[in-house]
């Protein structure tokens, strides 16, 4: 297939067929294998890598970008499924390798190769030194691979399949510098609570099959309606479920702890797995079964609740952190609430809408810090001698903001790319964030959950507020990398990155400003792309919004205190750019303590330093007792009760031995008297 | 040589093959012990191979039949036969052998005549176990495996091998007197209600037998076969067995023996006491054996500080989801839990292989001896990665199938303790996880691994085909669960069917014979069923 | 058989000949059981040896002369038996100087 | 009548003899008693019409195997009484009742416990008739030598292996 032949479709004008679909997949997975081969065959060459990690991610792109025009150029109705061959196949149970193409997985593709092959370009600057380089491409080169399975999929395992393996991945890549002790428990950890909500994913799917006998999202979301009870014990029980899956891979509350230690891994990767992509598949799964959440007003609520909280508690932690891939780790965590917001009050398009824009402005924020760790830490390592090594121990955490400040003069590209995307998160217009933001909080409050809407408008603030400390602590101010006095040291040794790493920041930057324009509310109609995205996914949303409609939840067009949606989309803009401007006045005058000077912060603001000490709870109240449990399970139960009674069968089998040995005096006398009670005993029986 | 497989001698040559290669073994120099062995099982791979492509997936009923008498005044004959149940098993095992063997090359160092012979010995028995249809037949071969197996523990184990070889001997013996015990009363019945004498399958499985006779039979088999599954609380056993094993009998024990306990389930369980195993409270029980083997064998194995002991309560959590599938008593899970014994053959087979690799090295198997192996090892740390996550079921590899399938087909019959299995594969990450980080990643701290050399090329060659089949069954299992349909549909037929018409042993005091609501796909297996026989003996009288 | 039929075939003197025996075999189990010394024993096994030839003879009038082809054969074994059991004695003697049974348990391994 | 008194006279001095034989502690006396015994039984053979037994008997055991006692206990010079040979009351209580049991069963078996077997009839006269006509041996000897030759070999053999196993353990060890 070529273009001709799509530019022939799209004369036609009518269906769609995905042109090359396995390419889609082929593509990173081949270029996983080829550097995974040369993690062991070529490890010294970097010259293969760097063409085929971006290039396997390009050509995925370029492939994905023909159906996206193809079809936009189509008439596409519900999914248009493709079988590779057939999976599992098993009684009744029948499950295919099949992907489906529809506009929301196309616009998914679209973000996650789009994104991700800026990722991969940028990752060649970033690695260049690293000794593992070969072997990070082929782990990233997979994670696409299998988040586009995830995002392709047309069953729930076969979306388990792309769920998991993201979930593989992200465990590889977070623990990709093994040797550190820190960083291989974090990916362990990730991967084990994920775990925990992939069993809520698969119990979700084994009631799934119970109640339509089929796997398949697009029989299983027809026939939902018809096969399921509004508000029943059963489509809850999925929801719920799913969304247990979801809080684990999108890390919401209780199972967000895993995110920020996820940083551990380089931030390519945070950019690409923990912000951009892997995180936001639980969105993504809820928009795909749209449906079955609206037929249940109580997940719906879960959902919203769960969302506006884990909004509000990690923009709170953020606030206070340091560390400033953290503070992107807490804020990605309060975006995902934002999306988990809109699509648990029923506003599914704002939410992958969201999930679009965040994807751009969030990667380039994560790239952008990147590119600041990536210079103070060749700052540092350049004077020492000290070619590689991570965390250089002479000089503290690269990655500490307390270590940086006024980094503006000397990454002055970098310095106005992350502007650009705080503004765009902060929600300031005509920004992305602004657009895509504006529309949850208008959503909720329009949906009728005033409580939420106000959470949000809240976190709305507080985003505003960390994201302009970060800027100020990082760009403004006076030098600190080499102390408050080493502003000469600091003019010859940080430099700009280089072009291959601010080259996708720059993409990205634009990204961010004019990512929200696909989504112009009506109220607003500055572009003529007036709600392109909310038509664009209509056919994928349409029948979830039906029912929701047809059981009286329909947007009121008005706040919960009144007005309009213009009205409020001035205030929080309002709210955004005060909330900016203030704490840039605020922060700027006052002098930062460096790391090695910093008190630890008392009061509240402590609790808010040590995350609330959730992870403290977990491991007191869970971990512990688990383990304690498991010994005892060991020590007690198998070596004790249950090896103690084999044993003990054995040692009363050895006394009875003894004891029947006993009788075996050695005389004669002792064998005469057995002897004739023998014979009076036969004696006896024949009288 | 297609003759060979039409003609029906193909399993009676599986079954005599690695006796006389066993016997080569004791006569030839000791050096060359080990060629022996490993041609023998390499040809006998070889041979086993097209019964793959010559299965008939169509039929339910036994293929490549051989019933010559032996000893007829007891009906006793030599018969073999494969069927959708057992072809998986009998791959699996000569697939299994010659890595088992190739893996011993530099292990064992002493008595290697005897040890290869034993193990080609331990393979005819294993064999059998898998081709037999005579319960006598079934009963010699089930006995012959334990005496290699016990030498195997005792002669070339670790420390503890003499108290871990008496172990797993007495524990399985046990079992297995009591299962002849049921076996000659089945004859008896048999004998009872016609006349004859008989072993034959086919006959025994005919038999119409009174519900409480059934319960007490199924009783007597079920504990020789749990004591081999390893169900809880008969599994301790198996961490002892597996830990002083040589590798060789650890690839074995976990890759083929374990297998015969579920086997044993499926081939005379189910098919033998309908009633009985379909019983309420035998299946509850047998469920919640199961759900207990998975999540404390998986709790047990988090906290071990030794690596094969690790793998072998590994080894119990996976056979516990087996049993769960078989005894939900579904097509999906009964598949499942066949195709989860080849998966659990290859995967753990080949953890095995990879800690007794370290051992060869490092001469230690405690995890904390270890530590950022990846880096000196990096192929083996890749093996171990891929086999590691096949174990904790990965979706894409060979263990998610598997379970997948055992779960979806569980939970239709009894979705509470389904839904708690499901949890097991949180712990199955609790356990796998932190072992695989402590022997391969964090710092490369001690001295004595510095220098590891990483695998050599005799150990790729052995490692090589399990991570290709992990891969291969993860994403392309239909040839292999298409082999097991058609038996598995008529077993399910046979149970449901047979278990609704039990007799009640006192006409007196009917009890209503409840019948679990099995799997809704009534797909109508209107084929040769298993009961191919003519004997109608009923146990009542 | 009744007790009369039983008399009557043997005839008194053959009832009594059994009673004899039966005395004489319980006076032999008395001597083993009781005595210490290994050559007293034996001899005392000789006596219970005898007793049962008795009651053989006496049944030999009851049932023929295999009766007394077994007492035969009994007095053959018992021969054999007193030249290997004494030799036994003399051997054990020669080591421990000693004859009383309770001094030696070499009857186990 | 002259006949049955002997025999019952045999008899009681049959188990007296045993008695004091039991009761002897000096071995030689014990052995002396008990030849006295198997003088009494012989004549209890003779009176039950089994002449050639009663020869033998006196021959064999009087004479040879009693003789190989008194041989020993000269040899071994074991011919006092020098030590208690008596077991305890507790074993007295164990040999006695066991005893008791013996004489009790054996009587029940001797008097009721043939009443279901059935018994050819041979009386008394029908032997003394083949006695006559054949010799006192002879009534012996043709079914010995007819019917039971090979048990006859068999005894043979042991008598051989027991005169081998005898040597073999009385021998001095030539050091």
């Amino acid at each position: 297939m070529s273009l001709a032949a799509l530019a022939g479709q799209e004369g036609a004008g009518a269906g769609f067929h995905p042109v090359l679909p396995w390419l889609i997949l082929a593509l990173p997975l081949l270029g996983a294998a080829v550097n995974g081969l040369g993690a062991f065959l070529w490890r010294d060459d970097k010259r293969i890598p760097t063409i085929v990690g971006p290039a396997a991610l390009l050509g995925s792109f370029a492939v994905v970008l023909v159906n996206f025009i193809g079809m936009s150029g189509a008439e596409l109705h519900g999914a248009e499924v493709v079988r590779l061959w057939s999976w599992i196949v098993s009684g009744d149970l029948s499950i295919g390798v099949d992907l489906q193409f529809d506009q929301l997985s196309m616009l998914m593709c679209m973000i996650v190769t789009g994104v991700g092959s800026l990722i991969h370009i940028y990752s060649v600057g970033y690695m260049r030194d690293d000794p593992g380089y070969s072997r990070y491409f082929s782990y990233l080169n997979l994670f696409v691979f299998f988040m586009l399975v995830l995002v392709l999929g047309a069953s729930f395992p076969l979306m388990f399949v792309g769920w998991e393996g993201v979930g593989l991945c992200s465990y590889l890549l977070i623990g990709f510098w093994y040797e550190n002790r820190e960083y291989a428990n974090a990916g362990k950890k990730a991967f084990i609570m994920n775990r925990i909500g992939d069993a809520g994913f698969l119990v979700a799917m084994f009631l799934v099959f119970m109640a339509f006998g089929t796997l398949d999202f697009v029989p299983v979301l027809a026939a939902a309606e018809g096969t399921l009870a509004y508000g029943g014990a059963l489509v809850t029980g999925i929801t719920l479920l799913l969304f247990l899956g979801c809080t684990g891979k999108s890390a919401q509350i209780p199972l967000h702890t895993w995110l920020p230690d996820a940083m551990a891994g380089p931030t390519p990767v945070s950019a690409l797995i923990h912000a951009a992509t892997m995180v936001t598949a639980g969105v993504y799964l809820i928009a795909r079964t749209s449906v079955l959440f609206a037929l249940s007003p109580v997940s719906q609520g879960v959902v919203a609740a769960v969302g506006a909280g884990t909004a509000l508690f990690a923009a709170s932690i953020a606030i206070r952190q340091y560390d400033i891939k953290k503070v992107l780790a807490y804020s990605t965590i309060s975006q995902l609430g934002y999306m988990f917001l809109a699509v648990g009050v029923g506003a599914f398009t704002a939410g992958v809408f969201h999930l679009m824009t965040h994807a751009f402005f969030k990667a380039l924020l994560f790239l952008g810090a990147g590119a600041v760790i990536h210079a103070v830490h060749h700052a540092w390592a350049h004077g020492d001698d000290h070619g590689d090594g991570h965390g250089d121990v002479h000089h503290g955490d690269p990655n500490d903001m307390r270590n940086h400040g006024g980094l503006r003069k000397f990454m002055p590209r970098t310095f106005v790319f992350m502007w650009v995307a705080t503004l765009a998160i902060a929600g300031v217009p005509p920004l992305a964030g602004f657009f895509s933001k504006d529309e949850i909080i208008w959503y909720s409050g329009a949906y009728g959950y005033p409580i939420l809407w106000g959470v949000a408008l809240a976190t709305a603030l507080l985003t505003a507020v960390y994201m302009a400390r970060l800027m100020v602590m990082t760009f403004h101010g006076g030098n600190r990398t080499f102390g408050h006095r080493g502003a000469a040291e600091a003019g010859r040794r940080l430099h700009e990155v280089p072009a291959v790493m601010w080259a996708p920041l720059a993409v990205l930057a634009v990204l961010s400003v004019v990512g929200g324009w696909a989504n112009i509310p009506e109220a607003l109609p500055l572009l003529p792309t007036v709600e392109w995205l909310h038509h664009w996914l209509e056919p994928v949303f349409a029948p979830a919004i039906a029912v929701k409609e047809a059981h009286g939840f329909s947007p009121e067009y008005r706040s919960p205190v009144g007005g309009g949606e213009a009205l409020w989309a001035g205030i929080s803009a309002a709210i955004a750019i005060a909330a900016v401007v203030g704490t840039v006045r605020a922060l700027s005058p006052k002098p930062v303590p460096t790391e090695a000077e910093a008190v630890a912060p008392t009061g509240f603001a402590r609790v808010l330093h040590d995350k609330w000490y959730v992870d403290e709870l977990y491991d007191r109240a869970i971990v512990r007792p688990s383990l304690a449990l498991w010994r005892a399970c060991w020590r007690i139960v198998d070596a004790g009760i249950i090896d103690g009674a084999v044993n003990g069968a054995g040692r009363a089998a050895r006394l009875l031995g003894w004891a029947g040995g006993q009788l075996q005096t050695g005389r004669v006398t002792t064998y005469l008297v057995a002897f004739m009670l023998g014979a009076l005993l036969v004696l006896g029986v024949l009288s | 040589m297609m003759a060979l497989y039409d003609g029906h001698w193909i399993l009676t040559a599986l079954v005599l093959l690695p006796l006389v290669g066993g016997a080569a073994c004791l006569v030839v120099p000791e050096a060359r012990a080990k060629t022996v062995a490993l041609a023998t099982t390499l040809v006998l791979f070889a041979l086993s191979l097209p019964l793959f492509w010559t299965f008939d997936t169509a039929e339910p009923g036994f293929q490549n039949l051989v019933s010559i008498p032996w000893i007829e005044a007891w009906g006793i004959s030599y018969a073999v036969g494969l069927d959708g149940i057992s072809i998986l098993m009998i791959l699996l095992t000569t697939f299994t052998m010659p890595l088992a063997v190739a893996g011993s090359f530099s292990y064992i160092r002493r008595r290697e005549r005897a040890f290869y012979a034993m193990l080609l010995f331990l393979t005819t028995g294993m064999i059998g176990v898998f081709v037999a249809l005579d319960l006598f037949l079934f009963y010699v071969f089930w006995e012959i495996m334990l005496i290699p197996m016990y030498f195997l523990i005792g002669v070339w184990g670790g420390e503890r091998r003499i108290y871990s070889a008496v172990k797993f001997f007495l524990y399985t013996a046990v079992g297995s007197l009591l299962m002849l015990v049921a076996i000659v009363t089945l004859a008896w019945i048999f004998q009872d209600g016609s006349g004859a004498w008989s072993f034959a399958y086919e006959d025994l499985v005919s038999l119409e037998l009174a519900r409480r006779a059934q319960l007490w039979l199924f009783a007597g088999f079920a504990l020789a076969f749990a004591i081999k599954v390893p169900l809880f609380p008969f599994h301790t056993w198996l961490p002892d067995a597996h830990v002083e094993a040589p590798t060789a009998g650890s690839v074995i024990l976990a890759g083929v023996l374990l297998k015969m306990g579920v086997y044993g389930f499926l081939r005379f369980g189910l098919p033998f006491f309908p009633a009985a195993a379909t019983d309420p409270v035998v299946v509850n029980a047998m469920l919640v054996l199961g759900l207990i083997g998975i999540l404390y064998a998986a709790w047990v194995a988090a906290v071990q500080p030794d690596a094969k002991k690790l793998i072998a309560y590994t080894s119990v959590a996976h056979l516990g989801f087996v049993v769960l599938g078989v005894f939900g008593l579904t097509t999906q899970g009964i598949e499942g839990g066949i195709l989860q014994m080849v998966n659990h053959g290859i995967s753990t087979g080949a953890l095995f292989l990879l800690i007794g690799m370290l051992y060869e090295r490092r001469h230690s198997r405690a995890i904390a001896d270890f530590g950022g192996i990846a880096k000196v090892m990096p192929v083996f740390a890749f093996a171990l990665v891929v086999v590691a996550l096949s174990s904790v079921g990965l979706p894409g590899t060979n263990g998610f199938v598997g379970e997948f399938l055992i779960l979806v087909g569980t939970f239709r019959t009894h979705p509470w303790i389904a839904a708690i299995a499901t949890t097991g594969v949180i712990f199955a990450a609790c356990y796998m996880l932190p072992m695989v980080q402590r022997v391969l990643f964090n710092r490369l701290d001690r001295e004595e691994n510095r220098a590891l050399t990483d695998v050599n090329r005799r150990e790729r060659l052995i490692l090589a085909p399990l991570l290709a089949l992990i891969l291969l069954i993860g994403v392309w299992p239909g040839p292999f669960l298409n082999r097991t349909r058609a038996s598995v549909e008529a077993l399910i037929e046979h149970v449901e069917t047979r278990s609704a018409s039990v007799p009640a042993a006192e006409p007196v005091s009917v009890e209503p014979v409840s019948v679990e609501p099995v799997s809704s796909d009534a797909v109508s297996v209107d084929a040769v069923s298993i009961e191919a026989a003519s004997v109608e003996a009923g146990g009542g009288e | 058989m009744s007790e009369a039929g039983m008399a009557g075939a043997l005839g008194l003197n053959g009832l009594i000949a059994l009673f004899v025996s039966a005395i004489l075999f319980s006076i032999g189990v008395i001597g083993v059981l009781l005595r210490r010394n290994a050559i007293i024993v034996f001899m005392c096994v000789e006596l219970m040896l005898n007793a049962a030839n008795l009651s053989l003879v006496a049944f030999s009038r009851m049932h023929g002369i295999e009766g007394q082809i077994f007492v035969f054969f009994v007095m053959a074994v018992a021969a054999a038996e007193a030249a290997v059991g004494l030799a036994i004695i003399i051997a054990i003697f020669r080591h421990y100087e000693v004859v009383d049974l309770d001094r030696f348990r070499l009857l186990k391994w | 009548m002259i006949q049955d008194f002997l025999f019952q006279a045999f008899a009681a001095s049959a188990i007296l003899g045993a008695v004091i034989m039991v009761t002897r502690r000096n071995p030689v006396s014990a052995v002396i008693f008990l030849v006295g015994v198997f003088f009494a039984t012989s004549g209890m053979f003779l009176m039950l019409d089994a002449h050639f037994i009663a020869a033998i008997n006196v021959i064999l055991y009087g004479g040879a195997i009693m003789v190989l006692f008194l041989f020993v206990l000269m040899l071994l010079n074991l011919g006092h009484a020098d030590w208690r040979d008596l077991r305890g009351p507790v074993g007295g209580l164990i040999g006695g009742s066991i005893s008791i049991a013996f004489l009790g069963v054996l009587t029940r078996l001797f008097v009721g416990g043939t009443d279901s077997r059935p018994v050819v009839e041979i009386a008394g006269s029908a032997l003394r008739e083949a006695a006559a006509e054949q010799g006192v041996v002879g009534v012996v000897a043709r079914p010995l030598f007819t019917e039971y030759t090979i048990v006859l070999e068999v005894t043979g053999v042991l008598l051989l292996v027991s005169i081998v196993g005898t040597i073999l353990l009385a021998r001095r060890e030539r050091t």
